[in-house]
Order: structure tokens, then C-alpha cells, then sequence
């Protein structure tokens, strides 16, 4: 497709032991896009996203970040390419204070950027701000969504993914997630949200690849979807 | 753990299995050597792994300057002496699987038992079983050859034996104990049946000779034990008069580096019987001086040409210093050679056996130059018991004075008894 | 069993402190090799078996350095990171290949790795005993306290062995890299997402983890003997320790190495030919009533 | 044939074929080598019943290898007992003290339990050590272990004693391999792969667990009985951790999920030693080279690789079969849409 994807999936197969998740998974971001992944449970969303990182590595195929092919690469070589990654289930190091969480991703990111600081992460994140010196274990779900959130962009990635934002959060804490994703996409980052929650990403992709059994079943903008019944009812369970 | 279900593991993996298993068996069997008419063949349990590797290092350098120097000379009648030296970790239990594949496999005529004391019990039922010529070289326990029920007729020892030590010891240690007036003992010796044999036996001696001779403390450190300071202090907290050691080896060097820094030798008299021996004084930093120090190996001791030369021809040829394995395998190959010459290298245990029993050789490692092979239990007799003083510098030991045999067979017979071991 | 004498010896100063005083020297030398233990438990999960040769192979460098420098400083320091690199290289050509598979590879691993180094060692320093000496300078009278008595090379260790675990929990409780190193033992592909080389800080983690049996080795060498296999009666004392203290946890190290100091210096005085089956027992109460030991945290895994 | 008569077809072949060595005049050493074989094969054996087939990972297991011997050469030593008394007192008292042991110990998991019985062993291995009158000490137990006849058999000749430890081994064999292929052993394996599910389907998982390490620890007793008989002594490193470590070596060496497994790595590790041992003094350096080799080339035992290799080709085959199905669905997908 055209040469500004900053990430681009061709073709990928993963395998976990014998059995393989992903089948020939293709999709590409371009600068300052935002995708949604939508699927249902275990359609091969989150191996996706792990795959982009590093932590599932594919067997076959290739993954581009800059241009660069990365699918043989390590985890955090990948993350210094300039993927973000925030894993579904908030993994948070729950006996580190929430300053020391954000500490141990600092990192500067492609060509030395480095706009991301503890202040403008308070700044931002104000809630977080307040509880600096709690323990990670002792926040709750939302608040350790937005840690999560936080950590990643304290490395100042190029694309963030998000694993499943929403998942097990009151409504009202995701609708705030929402409104924070926005805003972070207000700055210009490319973002790659994956969810089973097709509402919660109407307002925040641009585009969308819908994932099914591995295979992706469908790609295009958010406003096809929209008027596209047949994905919706047919994937999405909507 | 656990990858494939374990319930297709049918009848082919079995079949699998036991194939693999009668495979591994033929080949992996090295080939059967049958005894034949060339080289006699002398099999040697040892250990040559681990911490005391040195035993099994030394002892072998003793077999082999008599050994080489017998094949140079054109062997026993024409035919070669070969030593087949095994490694047995130091487990008994692999002593007697390496002794039986020594003899069954290897076709070993005769063993040379240089395995410590538990390995040679061991080795000593594989003996029982089999009835070729054994000699035990390394072993001291006294039960070994002194308690009859475990006697077995071609079984022999070479090595010192432990009652021999302890009465020899007692009389040096109660004669100083009398001229100095040292009264309260401590002991400090590996806890495990040598040393506590050992000590028991020569604090019983020296209380024999000495009745003012009392033992008001006891430590047993663990045979290896890396650390001696929680000992160490406490025989300083006893403030005895004199201490007793059977440590040795290694052992003895740590205890020693550790006492040192607690001056614990400034203190009281020490009578350590196994210090006098290279491998020990040559690894010592501070070597204690005027310690009352046992005869193990020393080139001075005796102090005869003959002794000088032996030291120099080992060195040379084994470029290492000898050890009180040394000697005592050297004695169990003197023995061995003289006995095939008289059997006309007939290797038979039984007819060997015969001509061991009381047989006499030279050598300067006996009082008056020659040890004997009794005959009634199968030991060595007559070999340099004896104390000397201490020294920091070669030769390390000084003053060194022979214990006479007379009072230790009178005495020997006497603990016999007492054992159950004679009537 | 003679508790009247442990009784006497508690009665009398001079008995309390020298013993006193022997079981911190006892215990703080297995607090250096315990902590390795744990350090590189509680973030890599693996247990280091072969952590007995390291402290093995720091005690002959310390020798051989000692030779060539003649400075007990040089050689200790020498020994410390000699043994720190080769456990880096431990970590990443071996130990490595084995993460994640079961508990007995690793086990495996590390058992040909202490059959190689003491044969190793037998080749390169023979199979005779060696001993370092008291270096010139701790060649001094013991000291006195209270009618006991301390050798001054005992006090610098000690002292030795309670700075470096202080730098060591300092590193890990304050720094970035503690901090780090505390985030990979929970989660290590979190970190590695991170854009943190994840491998690099277990690599670190070992080799801090060795040249802590390393230093332990060269403070052990002007006082004990150097025979190949001395790396195993202390491997499994510092398991006990390891395990009294919880597996991972440096303090519970430091807290279960005095426990186990004392029970030694004191044992031989009141219950000498039980001291050992004292410390398994104690083991084995800490295993049945609180699995995860004294100071560690339930292992869920 | 059902599975469990084929079984004991198979072990009696076993026993015709182990008993037909001698027959062909084989030499005393290899005969030697397969009664020391079958001693640690059973000690391997019975505790790859706790790791492979429990997920019990114990440390401790040659505690029992040593209280078989210990017992039968003490009984035997008193001269009260005839060998098969001796034999089933022995038998007996690992099962007791494995029922104490195990009460405690069962109850923690993974590398507690494998700690616990790490102590335990170190405990009995002291009191072994430490109870001079009663065992000898360091020095095992010397002089032998008497071995008057019984129904006419006579044990100190080593032909008959080759075909009692033969017969004695594939009894254990055979019933460890009625156990492994019995609902238990599938109760226990079922603990093994998900202790909650097994607890939550009504399994009284710590009763289970208890069971079988009686029964292991029974058959590992055996197995000291056999080494005694064989080397006519019992010494405490039959109990030190060091033995307990050879027969994980044993399973791993061979492999832990196939059922002969530890007994082709008990044939495995005896010949490595025994080869080593006859051309080297380095047998540790070459012993150690040769594992790593194996741990990190194979990754795990050879009898595993076959296995898995198989089950791999296999599910190979009905992958291809599914893939093409898969293809198949996927052209009218792409046509409905």
C-alpha cells in the first residue's frame, strides 16, 4: 500500500506450540492514523498485538516499523523502533510506587525524541499525580489503565498499541479512557487499539481491520463499517 | 513438566524402550578381557574425584615407582605388571561395583585396595565373595583386619592401623603430659568412625600411661566441614592444658589457618598425629612451630640414605610430593611383587595368600629397616610409629622418636580382648 | 547433648561474645553466597545449584591473584568480578538456554557445570589442598572483648560481608537499575515491552548474583582449606539459609544466615553431633508452617 | 488381548529375556552391570511416578532407596529374620516412614515440596550417620549382610541372586505399570496437569498424592534392598542428596513421559559412568560435558524426542487434513461476501 505506513503486518502466521492463532494477517497504519482491531473473544486480536511487539513472534511473514523489518527482533528492540505497547490487563508492577512505574519507561524515542516527561505525564494524567507514591498493586482498574497508558508513552513511541483498554472498567471509567485516547490522538500519535467493544472505538479510530479466527475479515475505514451491517453482525456480535 | 499425554505411551514406546536399553547394554559394555598369560594385571580402587583425589593421586605414585621399576627390570618372570587404577568417587557402593568390574571385566588378578575406610569395607565383601589376593593400602580402621568376623583370608592391610597409632601416641603424649603437667585435655577431631576411633583410642592410651590425664572437652567437627571457628573457639573456651587432633588433610589445613588467628597454639599443647605430612606442612601459611606432630611421611624419618633417595626417585618420577598413602602402597607393592616372585606369577588369591601371610621385606618405611605381614590377622606390623616436634621450615619435624612394638603388641593383645576380638 | 555447658558458656561474657562472634563470622559468610542465591532466584526464578562452584572458583582466583599481586585487596576485588564475568557468561551460553523449561534442566545444567569446574579445577590447581595464608596484613594478635576473643581478619569480614549486602540492597531498593531489576523478577516481558534490554539486566543480575560467591570465596581463602568440591557442604547450608529466609528476599538472607551462624557456634557447645540435623530441622518447620520462608512472599507459579 | 494382560505378557518377556543373559553365558561384569542397573532403575523409575506421572518433584527420594537398605540389612544382620521376611519388614517400614514423611510434605507445592523433602532426606541421612551403634556410621553397615537360604534358594550364589533381583525388578516394573495405566494413574495425572480441576471433580488430591509416594517410596526401598544384596552393605550415601540428584539425572536423561524412560537414562547414566571410569581419571569433566550436551542439544530425554517426534508427525497428518478442510470453507466465504 502506499509507503507512509509507519507500521505495516504482511502476511503473518502465528503459532502457539503447535497450534496456529494467526493466519496471513495484513494490515497497515499510516502516520497519525488510528486503527481499530475489532473482534470477538479469541479472534486473534491480542496475538496480534503480541506479535507486533515481539512477545509471539511470527513464523512466517513480515512486520514493518519505518520500514524497518522487524519480526525477527526482540521485544525491546521493537519498542525502541518505536512501538508502545500496553498490554490488555493493565500489567502494572504492583509493588512499584506509580512514579517508579513510570520511571522504568522512560526511554527516549526514534532519533532522540524525547516529549514526554514525568511533569507532562502529570500534567495529562492528573490523577496520577496525586498518588505518585502509592503502591501499583493498590490503585484501581482505571487508575491503573491510565498508569499503563502513562508508562508506554514515557518512551515516547511513534505507535502506540492498546490491548483491550476497556475491558473490565465501569462505564464511566471508560468513557474517560475514551476522552484520553482523543486527547492522545489530538497529539498526533498513531494508535492501534484493539477491542471487542465496537462503540467505544467509533469515536476513536479512524480506520478499522476486523479480525476472525485469525483471519482478517474485513479493512476499511470507520465510516464503511458504520454502514456495513453484514461485518457487524456477522463479527462483532453487534 | 509434562508435554504429551502420557496415555499414548503404548506398547511401542515400551517396546522402544527395552529395545534401547538391550542396545545401550551390548555396545556400551567395554570388551571382556580374559585373564591371559601376559601382563598380570592389578586392579586399584580408588578416588581420584573430588576432595581428597589426593589420596587417590598418591597412592598410585606409590604402587607405581615399585611397579615401573619391576617392569624395567624385565617384570616377574617376563611377564609385565599392569595397573588398572579406577576412580570410585568415594562411594562404597561403587568400590565394590569397580572392584567386581576390575576382576570380572578387566581381568584383575589381584586388587590393591587404595580406597578410604568405608570404600575398603566394601571392597573387602566383594573380596570375601571372590578370594582373589587383596591388599587394603589406604584403610586404617582397626576392625578391618583386627575383628575376625570380618576377616577374610586373602584380604590384607599394608596401611597403619589405628589401635597401632593411638598406643604408640598415648605413651609419647603421657610422658610430655608428664614432664608439663598437662592434666585437662580437649579433643578436636573429624566426626566420623576414623576420628573418633582414632581419638578415643588414643585418649584411652594416654590416660593408660598418664592416669592424671583427663578429657574436659570434646569437639567433632563434620568430616569437610569448610568452617573450624565455631570449634576452634570452643576449645579455647575450655582453657585446657593440651588438645588432641586427628584431623587431617585439608581439614587440618583450615583448622590450623583458623586456629592461628585465635592463637590458639600459644595456648596449650597440641599433639596432632596426622601433621607431619606433605600435602599438609606445604599448605600451611603459619605452620605452627613445637607442635607434638605424629610420623605420617617425612624424608628424614627415618633419616637414611635409602629414605633420601626414595623421596627423590618419587618426586622425580611422580612430580609430586609423596604422601602416607604413598608409602603404605609402596609396602602393599613390595609385597605384592615378592609374593608373585615367589609364586612364580602364579596369581591364585589362595596360594598368593600363603606367601604373603607373616612374609618380611625390606624396607626403610620398618624399625630396623623390614615390616611384616602377621600372620594372624593379616597386618602390617613393625612399620615407624612415633612423635616428633614440630618445625616451620623443612623438614618440618624434629626430636622425632620411634615408638618401641614391644608395649603396642602387649597392649594391642590386651585391646583385643577388651574388643571381643580374642580371647 | 551437654546443655549444661551451652548453659555455663551463656553464663560467662567471654564465652558469649566469642561465640557470638563466631556465628556472625560463620553466618555472614553464607549471607554473601545466600544472597547471590536468592538475588538470582527472586529475579530470573532459576535456581543456581552451581552456586557452590562459583564461590569455589572465586576462592583459587583469589589464590592465584594473591600469588601474582601480593595485595589481598587486588585479589579479592580480582576474584569478585573474574567470578562476576564468568557468571555472566554462565548465565548467557547456559542458564539462559533453560529459562522457562522445568526446574530439573536447570538443575541438570548446573550439576555438569559443577562436575566441569571441579574437574577443571583439579587440572588447573591440582588435586591438593591449597591454602592462601593469612594475608601480612591481618597478621595480628586477636582482639579482646569482654574477656572474648576476635581475630581482626574475622572483624573485616563481617564488616566486609555487611557492606557489600548493604551496597547490594542500597542497588536494588534505590537505584534505577534496582528498579528495573525489581520490575523484570514480577514481569520481564512487561519490561522487555518497555524498550528495556531485559536480557542484558539478567545477564547483569547473575553476575552480580556470582561475584557475590566470588567475593565469599575470597574472603573464605586465608582461612579455609581449597580443594576441589569445597563449593558443596556451603551450597546446601545456603539453600537452608535461602530457604529459611524465603526465596527471593535478600533481608530474610541476611536475618536466616545469623539464625544458622548462631545455631552453629552455639549447637557445638550445647548439642554438637546435632547441629546439622538442627539446621535441616529448622528448615523443615519454616517449610511446614510458612512455605515461602521468613520474609518471602507466597510463590505463585 | 486388553492393554493390561498385554502389559503383563510384555513384563514377563521382560523377565524370560533378563533371565535368558545368563543362560547364553553372558560374563559375570555384564550381569553386574544389570543388577546394579535394576537397583537405580527402580529408584529412577519410582520416582519419575512422583515427577513425570504426580508433577511431585521430590529431592528426597533416596531417602527411601536408603531406609529399604538400611532395614533389610539391619533385619538381616540381626539374624531373626529369613530374607523374605526381611524383605517385606524392610518394605514395610519405607512405607511408614514415607507415610510421615508424605503426610507433611504433600500438602505444599512445586518447589516447597521439593525443599521439604530435601530436608527430610538430610535429616534421616544424618540420623543415619549420627546413630553409630545402630548403623556403623560412615562406614555402613560392615561384615556383610548374611544371606541364609530360603525355599531353597540360595542368594549368595550369584547366579540365583540375578534371577530374584530379576524377578523382584519386573514385579516393581509391572506394577508400577498396572498403576501408571489404572484410573489412579490418570487421577494422578490429571493432579499433575491441574491440581484445581482435579479438586473440583471430587479427586481428594492431597490423599492421592499421599498414595503414591508411599507406593513410589515402597518401590525405591526395593531397589535398596536389591543394591544391598549386591554390594552385601548398606551405606548412608544410599540417602544422601547427591543419590536423590543421580535419579533425577536417570529420568531426565532418559525421559519422564515415556514409561521406560528412567530406566533407559538409569542405562544411560551407568554407562556413561562406567566408560568414563575405565578411560579417564576426568570422568566428572567428561560426565558433565556429555549432559550439556544432552540438556542443551536435545532439550530433553531421547525417549521424550521419539515420542514427541511421533506424536508430532502425527499431528501433522490431521493438521494437513483440517488445512485443507480450512481452505475449502474459506472459498465459499470469500464467495458469500
Amino acid at each position: 500500500m502506499s509507503a507512509a505506513e509507519i507500521l505495516k503486518l504482511d502476511g503473518i502466521d502465528v503459532f502457539y506450540g503447535a497450534s496456529q492463532i494467526l493466519f496471513g494477517v495484513s494490515f497497515g497504519v499510516e502516520k497519525g492514523q488510528s486503527l481499530a482491531l475489532l473482534g470477538r473473544n479469541g479472534a486473534g486480536k491480542s496475538t496480534t498485538m503480541k506479535a507486533i511487539i515481539g512477545l509471539a513472534p511470527p513464523k512466517r511473514g513480515a512486520i514493518s516499523v519505518h520500514g524497518v523489518a522487524v519480526q525477527k527482533f526482540t521485544a525491546d528492540r521493537i519498542a525502541r523502533e518505536g512501538i508502545g505497547f500496553v498490554p490488555e490487563d493493565r500489567q502494572i508492577f504492583p509493588e512499584h510506587s506509580v512514579e517508579d512505574n513510570l520511571k522504568i519507561g522512560i526511554k527516549t524515542g526514534v532519533g532522540g525524541r524525547s516529549d514526554w516527561t514525568l511533569e507532562k505525564i502529570y500534567d495529562v494524567f492528573p490523577i496520577l499525580a496525586s498518588m505518585r507514591t502509592r503502591m501499583g498493586g493498590r490503585l484501581s482498574g482505571g487508575e491503573q489503565q491510565m498508569l499503563t497508558i502513562a508508562r508506554t508513552l514515557m518512551g515516547n513511541p511513534d505507535v502506540l498499541l492498546l490491548d483491550e483498554p476497556s475491558e473490565g472498567l465501569a462505564p464511566i471509567i471508560v468513557e474517560k479512557i475514551g476522552e484520553l485516547i482523543q486527547q492522545l490522538r489530538g497529539m498526533g500519535i498513531t494508535l492501534i487499539v484493539a477491542e471487542q467493544n465496537m462503540h467505544f472505538c467509533l469515536d476513536i479510530a479512524s480506520h478499522v481491520a476486523v479480525i476472525d479466527k485469525g483471519h482478517i475479515v474485513y479493512r476499511g475505514s470507520i465510516d464503511e463499517l458504520r454502514a456495513n451491517d453484514d461485518v457487524k453482525k456477522r463479527y462483532l456480535a453487534v | 513438566m509434562s508435554s504429551i499425554d502420557s496415555r499414548r505411551t503404548g506398547r511401542r514406546q515400551i517396546l522402544k524402550g527395552a529395545g534401547a536399553l538391550a542396545t545401550a547394554g551390548v555396545i556400551g559394555m567395554p570388551a571382556i578381557v580374559k585373564g591371559q598369560s601376559g601382563a598380570i594385571k592389578i586392579g586399584v580402587p580408588t578416588i581420584l574425584s573430588g576432595r581428597v583425589a589426593v589420596l587417590g593421586q598418591t597412592s598410585v605414585g606409590g604402587l607405581k615407582v615399585v611397579f615401573d621399576k619391576v617392569n624395567e627390570t624385565g617384570g616377574i618372570n617376563g611377564r609385565k605388571i599392569e595397573l588398572v587404577v579406577r576412580d570410585s568417587k568415594g562411594a562404597p557402593q561403587e568400590a565394590a561395583k569397580v572392584t567386581r568390574d576390575l576382576i570380572n571385566n578387566d581381568g584383575c588378578q589381584i586388587i590393591i585396595d587404595a580406597e578410604a575406610s568405608s570404600g575398603a569395607f566394601a571392597v573387602q565383601e566383594v573380596i570375601r565373595e571372590i578370594g582373589v589376593l587383596c591388599i587394603h593400602s589406604n584403610s586404617e580402621t582397626s576392625s578391618l583386619t583386627a575383628d575376625p568376623k570380618l576377616h577374610v583370608p586373602t584380604a590384607f592391610r599394608t596401611a597403619r592401623q589405628g589401635i597401632h597409632d593411638a598406643i604408640g601416641g598415648g605413651d609419647y603424649a603421657a610422658k610430655i603430659a608428664k614432664a608439663k603437667g598437662l592434666k585437662k585435655w580437649a579433643t578436636c577431631s573429624p566426626d566420623y568412625a576414623y576420628g573418633r576411633s582414632n581419638t578415643a583410642e588414643f585418649m584411652e592410651y594416654a590416660k593408660h600411661f598418664d592416669g592424671n590425664i583427663q578429657v574436659v572437652e570434646e569437639s567433632w567437627p563434620k568430616l569437610f566441614q569448610p568452617d573450624y571457628t565455631e570449634v576452634v573457639t570452643k576449645v579455647l573456651n575450655a582453657k585446657a592444658d593440651a588438645m588432641y587432633s586427628a584431623l587431617w588433610g585439608g581439614d587440618l589445613v583450615a583448622f590450623i589457618d583458623q586456629a592461628n588467628l585465635y592463637g590458639l597454639f600459644d595456648k596449650q599443647a597440641s599433639f596432632m598425629v596426622n601433621l607431619g605430612d606433605y600435602g599438609v606442612v606445604d599448605q600451611v601459611k603459619q605452620f605452627p612451630q613445637g607442635v607434638y606432630s605424629g610420623g605420617r611421611y617425612n624424608r628424614t624419618v627415618p633419616p637414611t640414605k635409602e629414605n633420601e633417595e626414595w623421596y627423590q626417585n618419587y618426586v622425580k618420577t611422580q612430580k609430586h610430593k609423596p604422601t602416607n598413602w604413598s608409602w603404605e602402597n609402596d609396602v602393599a607393592a613390595q609385597m605384592v611383587v615378592e609374593a608373585l616372585k615367589k609364586t612364580n606369577g602364579d596369581t591364585n588369591g589362595k596360594k598368593l595368600a600363603e606367601v604373603i601371610k607373616g612374609m618380611t621385606i625390606k624396607t626403610q618405611f620398618g624399625v630396623g629397616g623390614s615390616v611384616t605381614m602377621r600372620a594372624e590377622d593379616n597386618t602390617l606390623v613393625n612399620y615407624i610409629i612415633g612423635y616428633g616436634v614440630s618445625l616451620s621450615k623443612e623438614p618440618y619435624i624434629a626430636d622425632f622418636q620411634t615408638s618401641p612394638w614391644e608395649p603396642i603388641y602387649e597392649l594391642e593383645k590386651q585391646w583385643k580382648k577388651k574388643q571381643g576380638y580374642a580371647s | 547433648m551437654d546443655l549444661d555447658a551451652l548453659m555455663r558458656c551463656v553464663g560467662t561474657t567471654s564465652c558469649i561474645v566469642t561465640q557470638l562472634t563466631s556465628g556472625m563470622i560463620i553466618g555472614m559468610l553464607l549471607f554473601l553466597i545466600a544472597s547471590g542465591v536468592t538475588l538470582i532466584f527472586g529475579v530470573l526464578n532459576v535456581i543456581n545449584f552451581a552456586h557452590g562452584s562459583l564461590y569455589m572458583i572465586g576462592a583459587y582466583a583469589a589464590w592465584t591473584f594473591y600469588q601474582l599481586t601480593g595485595s589481598y585487596f587486588i585479589s579479592a576485588l580480582g576474584a569478585a568480578v573474574a567470578v562476576g564475568m564468568l557468571g555472566v557468561l554462565f548465565e548467557r551460553f547456559l542458564m539462559s538456554k533453560v529459562y522457562g523449561s522445568n526446574v530439573l534442566m536447570q538443575l541438570l545444567v548446573c550439576y555438569a557445570v559443577v562436575l566441569i569446574s571441579d574437574d577443571l579445577i583439579k587440572i588447573i590447581w591440582g588435586p591438593v589442598s591449597l591454602s592462601m595464608g593469612m594475608p601480612v596484613e591481618f597478621r595480628l594478635p586477636p582482639l579482646r572483648f569482654f574477656g572474648g576473643v576476635v581475630p581482626p581478619f574475622y572483624i573485616f569480614m563481617i564488616v566486609a560481608a555487611m557492606a557489600i549486602g548493604l551496597l547490594l540492597w542500597l542497588v536494588i531498593a534505590r537505584t534505577r537499575f534496582g528498579n528495573i531489576v525489581r520490575a523484570a523478577a514480577v514481569n520481564g516481558p512487561m519490561v522487555s515491552a518497555l524498550g528495556i534490554r531485559v536480557n542484558l539486566y539478567y545477564a547483569a543480575v547473575f553476575g552480580i548474583g556470582s561475584a557475590l560467591a566470588g567475593a565469599a570465596g575470597a574472603l573464605a581463602a586465608p582461612v579455609r582449606s581449597l580443594t576441589p568440591g569445597m563449593g558443596f557442604s556451603i551450597l546446601i547450608e545456603s539453600f537452608i539459609v535461602t530457604v529459611i529466609g524465603g526465596m527471593g528476599s535478600i533481608v530474610g538472607a541476611f536475618v536466616a544466615s545469623i539464625i544458622i551462624g548462631l545455631t552453629r557456634s552455639f549447637g557445638s557447645i550445647g548439642f554438637p553431633l546435632f547441629v546439622d540435623g538442627v539446621m535441616f530441622l529448622i528448615m523443615a518447620l519454616v517449610l511446614i508452617f510458612k512455605p515461602s520462608g521468613l520474609f518471602g512472599r507466597p510463590h505463585n507459579k | 488381548m486388553t492393554g493390561r494382560w498385554r502389559d503383563l505378557a510384555l513384563a514377563g518377556a521382560g523377565l524370560v529375556i533378563l533371565l535368558l543373559v545368563p543362560l547364553f553365558g553372558a560374563p559375570p561384569a555384564i550381569r553386574d552391570f544389570i543388577m546394579f542397573g535394576m537397583a537405580y532403575g527402580l529408584l529412577a523409575m519410582s520416582l519419575n511416578l512422583l515427577i513425570g506421572y504426580s508433577g511431585l518433584v521430590s529431592f528426597g527420594h533416596a531417602m527411601f532407596f536408603a531406609s529399604g537398605a538400611y532395614a533389610f540389612g539391619l533385619a538381616m544382620q540381626s539374624g531373626k529374620f529369613s530374607i523374605p521376611a526381611a524383605f517385606a519388614l524392610a518394605i514395610v517400614f519405607t512405607a511408614v516412614l514415607a507415610l510421615i514423611v508424605g503426610a507433611i510434605c504433600v500438602r505444599l507445592n512445586e518447589i516447597y515440596f521439593a525443599f521439604l523433602t530435601l530436608a527430610f532426606q538430610m535429616l534421616f541421612y544424618n540420623v543415619i550417620l549420627g546413630w553409630v551403634s545402630f548403623t556403623g556410621g560412615d562406614q555402613g553397615l560392615m561384615g556383610g549382610i548374611p544371606r541364609p537360604k530360603f525355599l531353597g534358594i540360595d542368594l549368595a550364589d550369584r547366579t540365583q541372586l540375578y534371577v530374584f533381583c530379576s524377578v523382584a525388578f519386573i514385579i516393581c516394573i509391572a506394577i508400577l505399570r498396572q498403576l501408571v495405566t489404572s484410573p489412579f494413574g490418570y487421577t494422578l495425572r490429571l493432579i499433575r496437569d491441574n491440581q484445581e480441576r482435579a479438586a473440583f471433580l471430587g479427586v481428594n488430591v492431597p490423599l492421592v498424592k499421599l498414595t503414591c509416594f508411599v507406593i513410589s517410596a515402597c518401590v525405591a526401598g526395593v531397589g535398596g534392598i536389591l543394591l544391598t544384596l549386591f554390594v552385601s552393605g548398606a551405606y548412608p550415601n544410599f540417602g544422601f542428596w547427591t543419590t536423590s540428584g543421580e535419579a533425577i539425572f536417570m529420568i531426565l536423561l532418559g525421559g519422564s513421559n515415556v514409561f521406560l524412560g528412567p530406566l533407559v537414562g538409569t542405562v544411560i547414566l551407568r554407562l556413561l559412568n562406567d566408560i568414563t571410569v575405565t578411560y579417564t581419571s576426568h570422568t566428572e569433566l567428561v560426565l558433565g560435558i556429555v549432559i550439556l550436551i544432552l540438556v542443551l542439544g536435545l532439550r530433553k530425554g531421547p525417549l521424550d524426542l521419539i515420542a514427541e517426534r511421533l506424536e508430532n508427525r502425527r499431528q501433522a497428518a490431521a493438521q494437513a487434513v483440517r488445512d485443507a478442510a480450512d481452505a475449502g470453507a474459506a472459498d465459499t466465504r470469500k464467495g458469500g461476501s
